[in-house]
């Protein structure tokens, strides 16, 4: 696909986005903001809105990629109150800052989002949980809740419709682990902030024991949209029949524009690296991409023409994750980058489970030795077993840890085994 | 000991609280703020005023990033060392550091101006390779920026 | 082959051994008489243990004594794993912490009078400290005197193991050596510190 | 009842039970550290792992987070999950310290037992050990991080368990620390149970340190006489001392744990200050000259005062045994006594509570546990029977309410609330609340009687003795009556004075309490006194009364196995055995007989015996120190020397009570003990006390109360526990204290007309008004108060020192 | 009268000569065994007590004689004391009848230097010899031990066994000399020894009396592997000293016999009668000595199998070709 075959994609999310400055509210309004949540709160029907999300297919933009309208639908009718929604702006996924540049493009798409979520799950309490690195995005949440309270789009009576939801700013201490639903959940309370394996799901006994919904910037930032414009619309954004809407794509790496791009759901893999980040810098080959986030596998240059988005990557058996593509050319060594990634996820293990507070360091010395040229045959069998093992861990984040391991002794065994016969790094 | 202000703060926010518990991170970066770090009286502070004993307290402040249970400089660096500023040459810029302000990872400059600390990404990889100051960020870095940085820096502090 | 023997097969193999002659038979018996004929000309090997003494090989298992490490402390910990093999019985002792942190024997002793030096406390002990020495000699008239103390026990060299010293690999705080100085072994955690 | 396979056996198990543990049911033990029935499943360590062969989990997962369900098919031997608990402890091994041989935990380690049987073997990983440093636990509790698997059974026992805050985990990743916030001593009286509960090495018993193998002690299950609840334990001895005392299970009494108090209090045993000679005069003397002395002066004096001139004085740490011998001996030979209480108003209590029980009400520690409301009154459970204050937490973390109503400023590791009330209001309490209907119940008790008309599983904990008197326990349990006949399954929980108080109040005779018993020593009708297994002389609030009475006898034996004040006073003295040498019945504050055996035959440790760094080496043929007898036993051989004695057998008990008619020692030895035989149930009850009218509250009134450490007899001779012993302090309101111009921290002095002692002063305000509360610590000379509730008018306050002072 | 006297007397002295010889050589055999056994074996043997252990057998009486006699608890008491003594007893009244020299005429008056020459000596040889068994079988019942138990019933059979080859094996001699006394078969060997004659009998009485003193490889009523010392596992002190005695003068009496029946008794040139005798006594007992150093012990089916199937049937075809041989000549 060459550059001049590329179409002009409908900016939906970051629509308002300007270089060098915030959206405003009138700006957002402009661009039909709060249409959505007047509509809904007019219509007086949560449920109605929990329906749309899931027509609209809409899965969780945070890596889960969990059916947002489900989510809100597990939340019992009678389930107690107060009820919580989480806005889970901690995003520590390596590579990913979507959730930033959504923040600092247009915060009042992510307050429409949080008043539609909570009016959907019949939340009295929003909380918006954003990590320490984000002290600029956090207080310009702080101010442009205030310019929405103001407006009577947050807080009591909101818009006249008698619903009433507030919503805070919550700092993290800064953890990785934190941006797991039920670690977030468990921060918020000040507790240890350790994972905690349903059941109960945090929509049965979350916050304080209470129903509680976790959703990420991205996805809340489309729901405005939705509720708006229908879920049949959302839908027809995406290039492939099993995608829907748009994602934003941060690309980062050996790119000549890294940045967030907002593409439509499916777009192929080449394009969002050839085109939209203007190809591979200093002529590079293309090898290899982290198609979303740190915690999924390398895909391989065979793969380079893959639509993007959930489905399509599953059946290759690869993760869409949150779309944070990562890319390595022909000189950069993948069995450094693992170690350099097993070195973080090492470093981020919450402490809980065995197999990954101890059995990551384990592969990481291992995955170190191959990469120095001392490790053999034997090596890379341990690390294999004790990866397919890290699957048997408490929660998701040891397999996604071990998730670019595996992807690399899929796809790069052999320069995993170059390693091995030459004794060193071929790349150094 | 902390200013009245400060206290009466912090107390009304917690007596505001629903469950106070969920303010102890806010409760321990305030008086981070106010100690420079998270000093042993800080943490007892934290556990008095929200009803938590000490090592509750530092159960918390032991797990996280961004409350430094040991002193700090005036200026606290985090470089970050994930895969892209890595790839950028987060290292060199890292070694560069050392040698620069004359100490290792971890540690703070005699003068106390600077601490320099490693962090996890934080979320500006399309500005690789990049670092927060005080939780500010400055990036794509290189050698030369980063020595400006400091200069400015310590002009600052003056 | 050897594994295949069974008892069904073995009657077999009998019956189809090879019938030898008569002839066969007795001039077996004669070799064999004459072999031991031959020997009665043959010079005794016997020797004559008090007057002739001959140097047992190292690994040779009689007498045992407690050694030192190579830095010339008692290796011994007690840790009862040589009493507790002992297949009679014939080791007790009695542990206790030293000023200087290690844990030692209060007392050591070793029944000599029970002992059948099988060797099974040298395989057990974790430190080396206990050994079977090639000294066989040591009986006394008077069974007490057979029952040895930890101060007639405790020698002062290495003995086979020459240069373990468990003190170095255990990473137990000991004084002088803090945690974190043993082989192997990284400087101690710090919880509060600020490195992620 | 699911049913599902486990390993091609099929095994049904109640609703809601985890797989892990219906395994265990028909056998087979899956490995497991995080996992602890009391603490639940938190599937952090991840070795329980097993395949899910069928049914709603696939492919390998923890056993303990999953429960059991209809068709599943489990296999624990499925190479794919065999291969990764292997792994899991390959990881959990990479940073263990190989130190095994030092460590007090090797021959008992649960890492060790998973490692070797794991497979094990070889140390594949080539990096770096993690190292720690230590903190300094306090006495009782040896820290060692470097063993430390992170299984988080610690943190949570601590702080989800039992309730105290003081111990949790700090760090994060493979950082992860366990330990305090800075080093200091423990603050739970339950600590010593993370030496049962870690997995490994990191909390290892201090006092035992290195003194011996698991393997090599002699070990016993046992019963803890430290309080009234006796719960199980087991006995461990080495070369004839006693050196660790371990929590047994108990499915009925206390579950997995035990107290600080149970565990360590037993060095009495093994003191090198307990008697081991007889004495006679003061001189040590042979045992059988002792007797014939002892026999022959007893003759002498019942022949020229008549046999109602001798009296026996026992008490509630002696055995059913001891007791029964001592009521025959009574009985047969018209002695007084045996007198086994020391007030009259304690007598009267604990009778009462002991004639109240009925099988109905009757609730074990257990049971306790599944209360929805515990109603505490008069007692002060982490003080007087510590184990009851962490049943009453396993119900509050349940979501019971927890009310109390105590004058003493009860502190609890659980929420709460606090009505402090003087003693004799607390029976006012309970009456308001046992009438029929909620409206009669006057003001400020109105929401708990609502709370209590909601409640279907209350429970009402009343003391039985020293704050609690046959008033309030009375109204308790008139109270938890009407509760039974309100259709709620109410019970009755009475904490006692001692480990063998119920037995006491079936085998006290006449006078029952020592209160009445001196005023007939006084009169010069009881010439001659035997005293068995208990100490007067530290017991009596009135000491100068006490001494001037037994100097007027003709003669004081004593039995015992602790070195007393009494008994040093005694004319003649045997020593005795220890429970730990004679086994025998104890009966538990809820009725339930337990037996313990013998756990060695006693005598004199060999650490004691030999004079250099090793034990004797010569060969005699008796052991030292094992004159002793137990203390029935010696009673028996002093009453069949007299002429006219008696002898038979100690263990019967036939005849002596009508409860142990049927009692069966196999019963009693077993982990459920068995139940006395109490009346089914009681209509009305034993005679009620005269109830007329309204008591008038007294001003104010002097509380001598227990507290955790420093009271108990045996317990308080215990080097570790004396060392966690807080200072004994004058507690009070702080609005009282301003009355004498006393502050929190002071220093006051307490005196009365048989003497005087300073102590701190402590207020607390959940203390009630006009209530003064003073431990009866052994620190304390307290027995100058004439009695144990002593009216503020006799006794005179004044502030000796404190911040200006 | 005076001759009765006298013959008693001379009787007596020749009783004492014997048996002091005999026990002093069983005594001496035991040393000469161990020593030979110990050169056999490449060892030196005995050679503490006095010089080349010469004093060894005065040690060894002693020690046996100051241990303890214990008897068993459940032991058959009476029965238990007998055995030893009947099993010493037989041996040596088996001598009685052995010739060890040519009459001697001492003060006018025939002295036959036999203890006495009874017409039916080689009946009486076996009797006692049968009798002996009894010694074995009852130590092994009266102990009430199983090891004991079996060492006895093995110890019978075996008796029982090779009794009728050692018989039948004498008949040609029998036969050859023409009476059962054992001063005529000396005498009837005066010109040719029957060995010569009777290389068969021979070789069938050697392996018979070898069975017969349970001697290796015919022990298996000790077979100390088995059964730990079979029938005389409950035994100590002189009580085992006696069995031990009863062996080693069965080892002499075998070897006179041996003499007696096959080596023309004490006939020899030069040296006097008795010399002769003990001579060829000790080469048989050498022999054996050697035949113990050599042969590992038979299997018990092996032990019966030649008994019963090889040494009977050889002995019946000899005595028929015998006396075939001596119709035709």
């Amino acid at each position: 696909m060459s550059s001049q075959e590329t179409k002009k994609y409908p900016s939906v999310l970051l629509q308002n986005r300007h270089p060098d400055r915030i959206a405003t509210l009138d700006e957002y309004r402009r661009s039909g903001g709060y249409e959505g949540l007047t509509a809904l709160l007019g219509a007086g029907n949560p449920k109605q809105a929990q329906q749309v999300l899931l027509d609209a297919n809409l899965l969780g933009r945070g890596g889960a990629a969990f059916p947002a309208g489900k989510k809100m639908m597990t939340i019992a009718e009678n389930a107690p109150f107060p009820r919580y929604v989480v806005c889970n702006a901690d995003e520590m996924e390596p590579g990913t800052f979507k959730d930033r540049v959504l923040i600092f493009a247009d915060p009042h798409q992510l307050i429409e989002g949080i008043v539609i979520a909570g009016y959907a799950a019949r939340a009295s309490h929003g909380i918006i949980f954003i990590r320490p690195e984000y002290e600029q995005a956090a207080r310009i949440m702080e101010r442009e809740i205030e310019v929405a309270r103001s407006e009577g789009l947050v807080g009591r009576n909101i818009l006249q419709s008698g619903y009433d939801m507030e919503i805070v700013v919550h700092r993290s201490g800064g953890r990785y682990i934190c941006g797991e639903a039920t670690a977030q959940i468990n921060a918020l309370m000040g507790v240890r902030p350790n994972p905690k394996q349903p059941p109960p799901y945090p929509t049965t006994k979350g916050l304080w024991q209470r129903p509680t919904v976790v959703q990420n910037v991205e996805t809340l930032c489309c729901m405005p949209h939705i509720l708006r414009n229908g879920a049949q619309w959302f839908g027809s954004l995406a290039l492939t029949e099993n995608g829907a809407g748009t994602k934003v794509f941060c690309v980062s790496g050996r790119v000549e524009r890294p940045g967030c791009y907002e593409l439509p759901m499916g777009v192929p893999l080449k394009e969002i690296v050839e085109v939209h980040a203007g190809g591979i810098k200093n002529g590079g080959r293309f090898k290899a991409c982290l198609p979303g986030g740190a915690s999924t596998a390398f895909v391989p240059a065979r793969l380079y023409d893959i639509p993007m988005d959930y489905e399509s990557l599953k059946q290759e058996g690869f993760r869409l994750g949150t779309a944070a593509v990562m890319v390595f050319d022909h000189s950069d060594c993948l069995v450094d980058a693992t170690v350099n990634l097993l070195d973080f996820f090492a470093r981020e293990s919450c402490g809980w489970c065995t197999p990954c507070r101890d059995g990551l360091p384990y592969i990481r010395d291992l995955m170190k030795r191959v990469e120095a040229g001392r490790g053999s045959t034997e090596t890379i069998e341990k690390i294999e077993t004790m990866c397919r093992h890290m699957w048997s861990a408490y929660c998701a984040f040891a397999p996604g840890a071990v998730s670019p391991v595996q992807g690399l002794m899929a796809e790069f065994k052999d320069e995993v085994m170059a390693h091995v016969e030459q004794g060193g790094c071929p790349f150094k | 000991m902390i200013p009245e202000p400060t206290l009466s703060h912090l107390k009304d926010r917690i007596a505001a609280a629903d469950h106070p518990r969920e303010l102890v991170v806010d409760v321990m970066f305030a008086l981070q703020e106010h100690y420079g770090y998270l000093s042993d009286e800080a943490v007892e502070t934290t556990g008095a005023l929200l009803g938590m004993s000490p090592l509750q307290v530092e159960e918390l402040a032991t797990f996280y990033t961004f409350l430094y249970r040991e002193p700090v400089g005036r200026y606290v660096i985090h470089l970050c060392d994930s895969v892209i500023c890595w790839l950028d040459g987060a290292e060199s810029l890292r070694d560069h550091l050392c040698r620069k302000l004359k100490i290792e990872m971890g540690r703070t400059t005699p003068d106390g101006l600077f601490t320099l600390l490693p962090v996890c990404c934080i979320g500006y990889c399309d500005r690789s390779p990049a670092m927060l100051v005080n939780r500010k960020v400055y990036g794509p870095l290189t050698p030369e920026k980063v020595d400006e940085l400091l200069e400015k820096l310590k002009q600052e502090s003056e | 082959m050897a594994d295949e023997i069974k008892p069904e097969s073995y009657e077999k193999r009998l019956e189809q051994e090879p019938q030898e002659n008569a002839w066969d038979a007795v001039r077996a018996l004669g070799q064999g008489f004459w072999t031991t004929f031959r020997h009665l000309f043959r010079r005794p090997i016997t020797e004559q243990y008090p007057e002739e003494r001959r140097q047992l090989p190292e690994r040779s298992r009689a007498r045992i004594v407690l050694t030192r490490d190579p830095d010339g402390d008692e290796r011994c910990v007690a840790c009862y794993l040589c009493s507790a093999v002992c297949p009679v019985s014939c080791i007790s002792m009695q542990s206790a912490e030293r000023s200087d942190g290690r844990r030692y024997a209060e007392w050591f002793r070793i029944n000599f009078g029970r002992c059948i030096y099988c060797g099974l406390c040298e395989e057990a002990c974790p430190t080396s400290a206990i050994q079977l020495t090639p000294e066989f000699d040591h009986c006394r008239r008077d069974i007490l005197s057979l029952v040895f103390e930890k101060e007639d026990l405790l020698v002062d060299h290495t003995g086979k193991d020459k240069d373990y010293n468990f003190y170095r690999y255990a990473g137990v705080a000991t004084r002088p050596e803090e945690k974190g100085t043993h082989i192997k072994e990284s400087p101690p955690v710090d919880v509060k510190s600020n490195l992620p | 009842m699911p049913k599902l396979i486990i390993d091609d056996i099929s095994v049904a198990v109640p609703e809601g039970t985890k797989v892990i543990e219906a395994a265990e049911q028909v056998g087979i033990h899956i490995p497991r550290f995080c996992y602890h029935p009391a603490l639940g499943s938190v599937g952090a360590c991840r070795v329980c792992a097993v395949k899910f062969l069928q049914g709603p989990f696939k492919g390998v997962q923890m056993s303990c987070m999953i429960e059991a369900a209809d068709g599943m098919v489990v296999s624990t031997t499925d190479p794919e999950a065999v291969d990764f608990r292997r792994h899991v402890i390959e990881w959990l091994m990479i940073n263990h310290p190989h130190d095994c041989p030092v460590c007090d935990e090797g021959g008992h380690c649960l890492l060790q037992d998973m490692t070797v049987s794991g497979g094990h073997g070889m140390r594949r990983y080539q990096g770096k050990k993690r190292t720690y440093l230590d903190q300094d636990l306090g006495p009782l509790v040896q820290h060692e991080m470097n063993r430390c698997i992170q299984c988080y059974r610690c943190s949570r026992f601590y702080q989800e368990y039992a309730g105290y805050r003081d111990l949790g985990v700090m760090g994060i990743a493979s950082r992860v620390y366990y330990g305090r916030f800075g080093p200091g001593t423990l603050k739970s009286p339950f600590s010593g149970n993370l030496i049962d509960i870690c997995p490994t090495g990191v909390y290892t018993d201090r006092p035992s340190r290195y003194k011996g193998r698991r393997w090599d002690y002699e070990r016993t299950p046992s019963v803890c006489i430290h309080c009234c609840l006796g719960c199980r334990i087991t006995v461990n001895v080495r070369y004839r001392e006693v050196v660790r005392i371990e929590a047994r299970y108990s499915p009925t009494v206390n579950g997995h744990f035990i107290c600080d108090r149970g565990r360590y209090g037993f060095f009495y045993a093994s003191s090198d200050r307990r008697p081991r000679k007889a004495r006679s005069g003061g001189a040590e003397t042979r045992p059988k000259n002792a007797r014939d002395e002892a026999a022959h002066r007893l003759e002498e004096i019942t022949a020229r005062h008549g046999s109602g001139s001798v009296a026996v004085v026992g008490g509630s740490r002696s055995t059913l045994e001891t007791l029964a011998a001592e009521r025959r001996i009574c009985r047969q030979l018209g002695w007084q006594g045996p007198s086994l209480f020391t007030g009259t108003e304690e007598s009267a209590a604990a009778r009462r509570a002991a004639g109240h029980l009925t099988t109905d009400l009757a609730v074990s520690l257990e049971a306790l546990k599944n209360a929805d409301l515990i109603l505490v009154a008069g007692a002060d459970p982490i003080n007087e029977a510590p184990m009851a204050a962490l049943a009453i937490r396993q119900a509050a973390r349940n979501g019971a309410h927890i009310e109390v109503i105590d004058p003493r400023p009860v502190t609890l590791p659980l929420e709460y609330v606090h009505r402090p009330a003087g003693t004799d209001k607390i029976s006012e309490i309970l009456r308001g609340l046992g009438k029929p209907s909620t409206e009669d119940a006057s003001g400020d008790i109105q929401d708990l009687a609502a709370r209590l008309d909601q409640s279907r599983r209350p429970v009402v904990v009343c003391g039985a003795g020293k704050i609690a008197s046959e008033r309030t326990v009375e109204q308790a349990a008139r109270l938890a009556r009407n509760l039974r006949r309100a259709g709620k399954k109410a019970g009755l929980f009475f904490v006692m004075t001692g480990a063998n108080t119920f037995a006491a109040c079936r085998m006290a005779g006449d006078p029952a309490d020592l209160e009445t018993l001196l005023l007939m020593i006084e009169d010069g009708k009881v010439r001659a006194l035997v005293v068995v297994e208990a100490d007067p002389m530290s017991e009596y609030p009135d000491l100068a009364r006490l001494v001037d009475a037994l100097a007027k006898l003709d003669l004081m034996v004593v039995l015992d196995c602790i070195d007393t004040e009494t008994a040093r006073a005694a004319h003649v003295f045997f020593p005795t055995q220890t429970f730990f040498e004679t086994g025998g019945t104890l009966i538990n504050n809820e009725a339930r007989i337990q037996q313990a055996r013998p756990a060695f035959a006693g005598g004199t440790p060999i650490s004691q015996t030999g004079g250099g760094s090793h034990p004797p080496r010569v060969f005699r043929d008796d052991i030292p120190g094992t004159e002793a007898l137990s203390a029935g036993q010696l009673l028996m051989d002093i009453v069949s020397a007299l002429s006219g004695g008696i002898s038979r057998s100690v263990e019967e008990f036939d005849g002596v009570a009508p409860e142990f008619s049927g009692f069966d020692p196999v019963e009693a030895t077993g982990e459920r003990g068995t139940w006395a035989k109490l009346p089914l149930r009681t209509a009305a009850g034993p005679d009620s006390p005269q109830m007329g009218g309204e008591t008038p509250i007294k001003k104010g009134e002097l509380l001598l109360v227990e507290s955790v450490y420093g009271t108990e007899a045996l317990s308080r001779s215990s080097p570790w526990l004396q060392e966690l012993e807080s200072e004994p302090a004058l507690t009070l309101h702080p609005e009282d204290a301003s009355r004498w111009g006393l502050q929190h921290g002071d220093r006051c002095e307490l005196s009365t007309e048989a003497g005087a002692l300073t102590v701190p002063v402590h207020t607390s305000r959940s203390t009630a008004p006009g209530t003064l509360v003073l431990p009866r610590h052994r620190r304390l000379r307290w027995q100058v108060f004439q009695h144990f509730r002593s009216g503020l008018d006799t006794v005179r306050i004044r502030k000796t020192g404190g911040e200006g002072a | 009268m005076i001759d009765g006297i006298l013959g008693f007397a001379v009787l007596l002295v020749k009783i004492a000569v014997v048996l002091g010889i005999l026990l002093l050589l069983a005594a001496y055999l035991v040393w000469m065994e161990r020593k030979l056994l110990g050169r056999f074996q490449v060892r030196l043997g005995p050679n503490r007590a006095g010089i080349f252990g010469l004093l060894q057998p005065i040690a060894d009486a002693l020690k046996m004689v100051t241990k303890e006699d214990i008897v068993p608890d459940q032991a058959d008491r009476l029965l238990f004391l007998l055995a030893p003594a009947v099993v010493t007893a037989t041996a040596l009244l088996m001598f009685a009848v052995v010739p060890f020299g040519p009459d001697l005429t001492l003060m006018g008056k025939i002295v036959p230097m036999v203890v006495s020459d009874i017409n039916v000596g080689l009946l009486f040889v076996f009797a006692m010899s049968s009798l002996g068994v009894y010694g074995v079988a009852l130590g092994g019942w009266a102990s009430n031990s199983k090891y004991s138990l079996l060492g006895g019933i093995r110890g019978a059979a075996q008796m029982i066994s090779y009794e009728l080859a050692l018989g039948l094996s004498l008949v040609p001699v029998v036969m050859l000399s023409g009476s059962f006394s054992l001063v005529e078969i000396v005498r009837a060997q005066a010109r040719i020894p029957f060995v010569l004659i009777q290389p068969v009998s021979f070789i069938i009485f050697i392996i018979a009396a070898m069975a017969e003193s349970k001697r290796i490889p015919f022990d298996l009523p000790e077979a100390e592997n088995e059964l730990g010392a079979g029938y005389s596992t409950e035994y100590s002190g002189m009580r085992f000293g006696m069995f031990f005695i009863g062996e080693y003068v069965h080892i002499q009496v075998l070897g006179a016999l041996v003499a007696v029946f096959f080596l023309s008794g004490w006939r020899g040139p030069v040296l006097p009668g008795p010399v002769w005798l003990l001579i060829k006594m000790l080469a048989v007992a050498m022999v054996m000595i050697w035949i113990r150093a050599t042969l590992p012990r038979f299997r018990y089916d092996q032990l019966m199998e030649i008994g019963w199937k090889v040494l009977i049937p050889v002995s019946l075809i000899n005595i028929v070709a015998t006396g075939a041989l001596m119709m035709l000549f």
